[in-house]
C-alpha cells in the first residue's frame, strides 16, 4: 500500500530536536510497520517529547508495553487528525525503571498507563491515579509480563529489533 | 409570534410521529414464533462439528491423525484412535468435543486432512448441565444413521 | 334484591364490591392491552400463550406476583416502605364512587364530583414521595423528587383547564356536566383546554414522554425501584387505573360523558358510549408511549410553566370572559 | 428512624453508582457519580467487568488460532475487527490478496457498519426513553444479520476473513440480498426521521447537548463518529485507505459543534455512505479466486512489528502486533476507539444533568467488552 506521508518530514523533527536533543529519531516504512517516524528517547524526556508533539496537534493513539528479558519497551503511538502521520515513540525501560507519566499533556495517557501499569506493573512517576484499570482492584500479579502464565517466547529485545538495525 | 410557530411546529413533529406508529399496527408481525414455526438455517451455518458421511462408503473418513486436535485453539477436541485390522488403517473410537468452549472458528474443518469434518445444523444446543456440551461425535455419526 | 338496591347504604355497598372487582380488572385488562399495542406497534403479537389472543397472561402474571417474596431492605424506613404501596392504590378507587357511567349508574353523584377526584388524586403523589424517600435508595430518591416536581408543575394547567369547563356548566357535579353536553361535546368549543388537560392528565399519570419519575434508563425504576411482589404490583395497578381514572374524566369533561355524538345514542347504551370513549383515549396515552422518547425534567417543567400555564390561563380568561357577555 | 435532631439540614454532594447492572450502560460498565441534586459533579467510568485478556491469549495462539478472537472484542462490530486483524497479520507478511477478496471483505465491512449503527440507533433512542425505533431498527439489522449469517455461517461474531482471502466466495443471492437491503433500507429513512430526527422532543433533549469539541478529541485521542462530529474529517479509510477503500467514492460526513445531534447526524449519514461503498463494490467485483494461493499453511511472519490502523463502526482501530518470526505472536496490541471516546466523558459529563448522562453515554455508542478487551 503506497501510502504517502503527507506533512513534511523535518517539522517535528525539528520540534522534537528542539526540546530533546538526545532523541534519535529515525524515518520507517510506512508500508511495513504503520509507522513514518521512530523516536527513541531517553525515559526522562518522555514528557518533553510529549509536549513537543501536543504542540504539533499530535494526539495519542495507545501506549502499549512490551516485555523483553532485558527490559521493558514503552511504546507510545501519535497521530494526526487531518494529515497521515504516525509517529512512534519508543521508550526502553529497564526493569524498576519508573517512567514519568505524560498524562498532564494528554488526558489520554491516564487510562493507557493504568493499563499498562496492570499489564506489566511499570511504574508512573507523577500519575494522579494508579488503580487498576481492567483488572480487580486486589490483583498482584501483571498478567502479560512475559514469566506470567503459559509463556511461548521470551526474548531479549536485540532477537526481535536487532537485524533491521 | 415564534413562540406559537415553535408550538404548532413542535406539535405538528408529535403527529407525524405518531402517524408512523399507528401504521405499523396493521402491519404484519416480522417476528416468528418460534417453537412454533421453525427457520431453515442457512447453508453455511455452523453447528457444532459433526463427521460427514460419505456417500460412497456410507461412512466417514476420520483415521484419528489428531490435527484437528493440535489446531483448536480452545482445546476442545479430545479423540482416540485404534487401528482396524480389517481395514489395515487407523479409525477413530471416539470423537469428544467439548462444545460448550467451542468458538466455532472451524479451523478444525478447514484443516482436517480427509476432508470429513463439517458443521452440523443443529441449533437447539440448550441443555441442563455444562457437561451435556460434551458430544461424542462417533455416537452423534452413529445415532444420525439410523 | 330490589329492596337493597334502593336503600341508599345498600346501593353503596353492592358498587364499592362492584368498583373493586371492575378496577382489578380493568388494570389487568389495560397491561395486556398495553403490551398488545406495544407488541403491534413494534412489529411483533405481544403476549398470546396464555388463553384466547393472551388475556390471560395479566392475571397469570398477577399470581406470579403475589406468590413472590416482600423484601424490604434492611436501611428503609419500614413504616413508610409498607404503607406507600397501599397510599398509592386506595386513593384511585375513590374516583370511582362520582364517574357517572352512565346516566343512572354514577354510585353517588354528589354536588362536589370533580373535586373530589382531584383531591384524591393529589394523593398520588405524597404516595410516591412517601415510597420513594421510604425505600433509601438513590434511584427512588431522585424518582420521588422528581415525581413531586412534575406534579405540582402539572396540576395547575390541569385545573385551570378543568375550571373553564366548570365555569360554562356552572357545577362540579359530574352527571350535570355530562348533560350539558347533550347537543354538542366541549372538546368542540374548549380545544385549548381538552388538549392541555389531556396532555397534563398524561403527566399526571406519570406516563411517557412524562415517565421521568421512573424513567427506566435513568432511574432503573424510579419510586418503585426497591418494591417487589405485589407491593410493585400495586404500583402497576395503581398506575393503570389511574390511567383509566383520567380519561375518565377526560371523556367526562369533554366528549360528553355516556352520551352520543350531538346527542343521538344511536340505540347503544350509555355505558359502553362512555366506556368506548375512556378506552380510545387510554390507547391514545398508549400510543404516546410507544412512540415519544421521554422529556427531560427542566424541559418538563419549563414547557408546564412557559407553555400550557399561560395557555390555560388564557383560555380560562377568554372563557370567562364569553360566559360573562353571553 | 424518628430521630429528632436540632441540627440544620445540610445539602452535600452524594455519590451514584450507575451500573454496573443498569438498564442502559449497555453491558458492564460502571459510572461512578458524584452528584449535587441531580447535576453531575465528577464523573468516574469504572472498567474492566469484562476483561478477558484477549492480548495474553494471543500470546499462546497463532496467528490462525487467534482469529475467532478478534470479532468477539467488540461484538458489534465483529466483520470489522476480524478484517481488520487479518489486514495486519498480513501486512506483517508482505501478502498480497486477490482483488475479489478484497472486495467481497469490504461488503461484508460496510455492512457489518451499517449494522452496528443501526443497533446504536436503536439503543440510543432507547435511552432517551423511547421503545419503538429500537425494534424497527432490529427489524432492519435482522436482514444483515441474515445476510452475513448466509456467507459467513454466524450471525454476530464472524470468522469469515482468512490469511490470505476469505473462507468462501459469494454468490448471485448475497448480492440481491444485499441490493434489496440497500434500496429496504433507503425506503425507511423518512419514517425514521419522521419517528425521531424531526421529533421536537428527541430535537431538544440532544441539540447542545454533550459537546465533544475538537480540543477534548485531541487530547483525548477521540475518534470516529465522535470526532467527525465536531466537524474533523478524519476518517482511517481516507487518511490511510486499506482494501479498496482508495477506488470506491464515498464521503466523509461532518457535524459542526460536536454536540449529540451532530453525532447522531454523521451515523446517520454514515449509513448511507457505506450504503454508497457496497454499491460500488458490487458493481466493480471483478471475478477471480478468493484466496491467495501461496499462503503457507502455517503462518510464521518475519520478525518485526506492525501498527495496523483501520475504521472499525466506533472509531480508529487497530492492531499492534510484534513478531519473533515463529508461529505465535510475541505481543498483540488491540488498539480500541472506545476506550478513548469513554474517557473523553470524565471532562463531557460534569455540569450536566442525569438525564443528559445517559443520553451522552448513549450518543458516544461505547461497546463495553471492545474497552475492557
Amino acid at each position: 500500500m503506497g501510502v504517502e506521508r503527507s506533512m513534511p518530514l523535518d517539522l517535528l523533527s525539528k520540534t522534537i530536536e528542539n526540546k530533546v536533543p538526545e532523541a534519535k529519531i529515525n524515518e520507517t516504512d510506512h508500508s511495513k510497520t504503520g509507522c513514518f517516524l521512530e523516536v527513541v528517547v531517553p525515559v526522562a524526556k518522555i514528557t518533553d517529547t510529549a509536549e513537543a508533539m501536543y504542540d504539533e496537534l499530535y494526539y495519542l493513539e495507545a501506549i502499549t508495553g512490551l516485555d523483553f528479558t532485558d527490559g521493558f519497551q514503552v511504546l507510545y503511538h501519535f497521530n494526526k487528525f487531518e494529515t497521515r502521520d504516525r509517529v512512534v515513540v519508543r521508550l526502553m525501560v529497564g526493569k524498576g525503571e519508573k517512567v514519568p507519566t505524560i498524562s498532564c499533556i494528554y488526558s489520554a495517557a491516564l487510562w493507557h498507563e493504568r493499563e499498562v501499569h496492570d499489564f506489566f506493573g511499570i511504574e508512573f512517576e507523577g500519575s494522579p491515579d494508579m488503580r487498576p484499570l481492567l483488572m480487580p482492584e486486589d490483583v498482584d500479579f501483571h498478567p502479560l509480563l512475559k514469566d506470567f502464565g503459559k509463556v511461548n517466547a521470551y526474548h531479549r529485545m536485540d532477537e526481535i529489533y536487532g537485524d533491521d538495525k | 409570534m415564534g413562540y406559537f410557530k415553535d408550538i404548532l411546529v413542535g406539535g405538528w413533529s408529535l403527529v407525524k410521529g405518531l402517524e408512523v406508529t399507528i401504521k405499523r399496527i396493521y402491519r404484519p408481525v416480522v417476528t416468528l414464533q418460534y417453537p412454533r414455526h421453525r427457520i431453515e438455517m442457512s447453508p453455511s451455518y455452523r453447528g457444532h462439528i459433526e463427521l460427514k458421511r460419505f456417500p460412497d462408503t456410507g461412512t466417514h473418513y476420520c483415521v484419528a491423525c489428531g490435527t484437528c486436535m493440535r489446531v483448536c485453539p480452545s482445546q476442545v477436541i479430545k479423540l482416540q484412535g485404534e487401528k482396524d485390522k480389517a481395514l489395515d488403517a487407523k479409525r477413530v473410537v471416539h470423537y469428544y468435543i467439548d462444545f460448550s468452549h467451542c468458538s466455532l472458528c472451524g479451523l478444525c474443518v478447514e484443516s482436517c486432512p480427509m476432508q470429513t469434518l463439517t458443521f452440523s445444523k443443529e441449533y437447539e444446543l440448550a441443555d441442563e448441565s455444562r457437561w451435556d456440551g460434551v458430544i461424542d461425535l462417533v455416537r452423534y455419526f452413529e445415532e444420525s444413521a439410523r | 334484591m330490589e329492596h337493597i338496591l334502593s336503600n341508599e347504604l345498600g346501593r353503596l355497598i353492592v358498587g364499592l364490591i362492584v368498583v373493586l372487582i371492575f378496577s382489578q380488572l380493568n388494570a389487568l385488562f389495560l397491561v395486556w392491552l398495553e403490551r398488545k399495542v406495544a407488541g403491534h406497534i413494534q412489529l411483533r403479537i405481544g403476549p398470546k400463550e396464555v388463553g384466547p389472543y393472551g388475556l390471560l397472561q395479566t392475571i397469570v402474571d398477577g399470581l406470579k406476583l403475589v406468590g413472590k417474596e416482600l423484601i424490604t431492605p434492611k436501611r428503609a424506613d419500614r413504616i413508610l416502605f409498607i404503607i406507600a404501596p397501599v397510599l398509592v392504590f386506595v386513593p384511585v378507587l375513590v374516583p370511582f364512587i362520582v364517574l357517572p357511567f352512565s346516566k343512572s349508574l354514577p354510585l353517588n353523584d354528589m354536588n362536589v364530583g370533580l373535586l373530589v377526584i382531584f383531591s384524591f388524586s393529589t394523593i398520588n403523589v405524597l404516595a410516591i414521595l412517601i415510597g420513594g424517600w421510604g425505600s433509601n435508595n438513590k434511584y427512588a430518591l431522585l424518582g420521588a423528587i422528581r415525581s413531586v416536581a412534575q406534579n405540582i408543575a402539572y396540576e395547575i394547567p390541569l385545573l385551570l383547564s378543568v375550571l373553564s369547563v366548570v365555569l360554562m356548566t356552572k357545577t362540579l357535579q359530574m352527571s350535570k356536566i355530562v348533560q350539558a353536553q347533550g347537543s354538542y361535546w366541549f372538546f368542540l368549543i374548549q380545544p385549548i383546554a381538552a388538549l392541555t388537560y389531556f396532555i397534563c392528565a398524561t403527566a399526571e399519570t406519570n406516563r411517557a414522554p412524562f415517565d421521568i419519575p421512573e424513567a427506566e434508563s435513568e432511574l432503573v425504576a424510579g419510586f418503585h425501584t426497591e418494591f417487589s411482589g405485589m407491593r410493585f404490583g400495586l404500583f402497576f395497578l395503581a398506575e393503570y387505573t389511574n390511567v383509566f381514572v383520567v380519561c375518565a374524566v377526560a371523556t367526562t369533561l369533554f366528549l360528553g360523558g355516556w352520551q352520543g355524538p350531538f346527542g343521538f345514542s344511536l340505540g347503544i347504551p350509555g355505558i359502553i358510549w362512555f366506556l368506548a370513549k375512556t378506552y380510545l383515549l387510554v390507547f391514545v396515552i398508549m400510543w404516546f408511549r410507544w412512540t415519544f422518547p421521554r422529556l427531560r425534567f427542566d424541559q418538563l417543567i419549563s414547557f408546564s410553566w412557559k407553555v400550557l400555564i399561560p395557555l390555560a390561563l388564557a383560555n380560562l380568561i377568554i372563557t370567562a370572559g364569553v360566559i360573562k357577555l353571553i | 428512624m424518628a430521630t429528632t435532631n436540632s441540627e440544620p439540614v445540610l445539602t452535600k454532594e452524594y455519590f451514584l453508582n450507575l451500573g454496573p447492572q443498569h438498564p442502559s450502560t449497555h453491558g458492564v460498565l460502571r459510572v461512578l457519580l458524584k452528584l449535587d441534586g441531580e447535576y453531575i459533579v465528577e464523573a468516574d467510568p469504572i472498567i474492566g467487568y469484562g476483561h478477558r485478556g484477549h492480548e495474553k491469549m494471543a500470546e499462546n495462539r497463532t496467528y490462525k488460532q487467534f482469529m475467532p478472537n478478534p470479532s468477539r472484542v467488540d461484538y458489534l462490530s465483529g466483520f470489522l475487527y476480524n478484517h481488520g486483524y487479518v489486514l495486519a497479520v498480513e501486512k506483517l507478511m508482505g501478502l498480497e490478496v486477490p482483488e475479489r477478496a478484497k472486495y467481497i471483505r469490504v461488503i461484508c465491512s460496510e455492512l457489518n457498519r451499517i449494522s452496528s449503527h443501526l443497533l446504536w440507533f436503536g439503543t440510543f433512542l432507547m435511552d432517551l426513553g423511547a421503545f419503538t425505533p429500537f425494534l424497527y431498527c432490529f427489524d432492519d439489522r435482522e436482514v444483515i444479520l441474515d445476510l452475513l449469517d448466509y456467507i459467513t455461517g454466524s450471525r454476530l461474531t464472524y470468522c469469515y476473513c482468512r490469511i490470505g482471502g476469505v473462507a468462501k466466495d459469494i454468490d448471485d443471492q448475497f448480492i440481491e440480498g444485499t441490493l434489496n437491503f440497500i434500496k429496504r433500507l433507503r425506503s425507511r429513512w423518512t419514517d425514521y426521521h419522521n419517528l425521531v430526527t424531526k421529533n421536537v422532543i428527541f430535537i431538544h433533549r440532544v441539540k447542545d447537548i454533550g459537546i465533544i469539541d475538537k480540543n477534548i478529541a485531541l487530547k483525548y485521542g477521540v475518534t470516529g463518529p465522535n470526532l467527525r462530529g465536531c466537524g474533523v474529517p478524519y476518517d482511517v479509510r481516507k487518511a490511510e485507505p486499506y482494501e479498496i477503500y482508495e477506488e470506491v467514492d464515498f464521503e466523509i460526513p461532518v457535524g459542526e459543534k460536536g454536540d449529540i445531534w451532530d453525532r447522531y447526524m454523521v451515523r446517520l449519514n454514515e449509513m448511507e455512505q457505506s450504503c454508497r461503498i457496497i454499491e460500488q463494490a458490487i458493481k466493480k467485483l471483478p471475478r477471480g479466486p478468493v484466496k491467495a494461493s501461496g499462503v503457507p499453511v502455517k503462518i510464521e511472519p518475519p520478525k518485526g512489528e506492525v501498527y495496523f490502523p483501520f475504521e472499525s463502526a466506533r472509531g480508529e482501530a487497530a492492531f499492534f502486533i510484534v513478531s519473533d518470526g515463529t508461529e505465535y505472536p510475541y505481543r498483540i496490541r488491540i488498539r480500541v476507539p472506545s476506550f478513548s471516546n469513554l474517557q473523553a466523558l470524565t471532562e463531557v459529563l460534569p455540569g450536566t444533568l442525569v438525564a443528559d448522562t445517559i443520553a451522552i453515554l448513549g450518543s458516544i455508542d461505547i461497546v463495553v467488552p471492545e474497552i475492557d478487551r
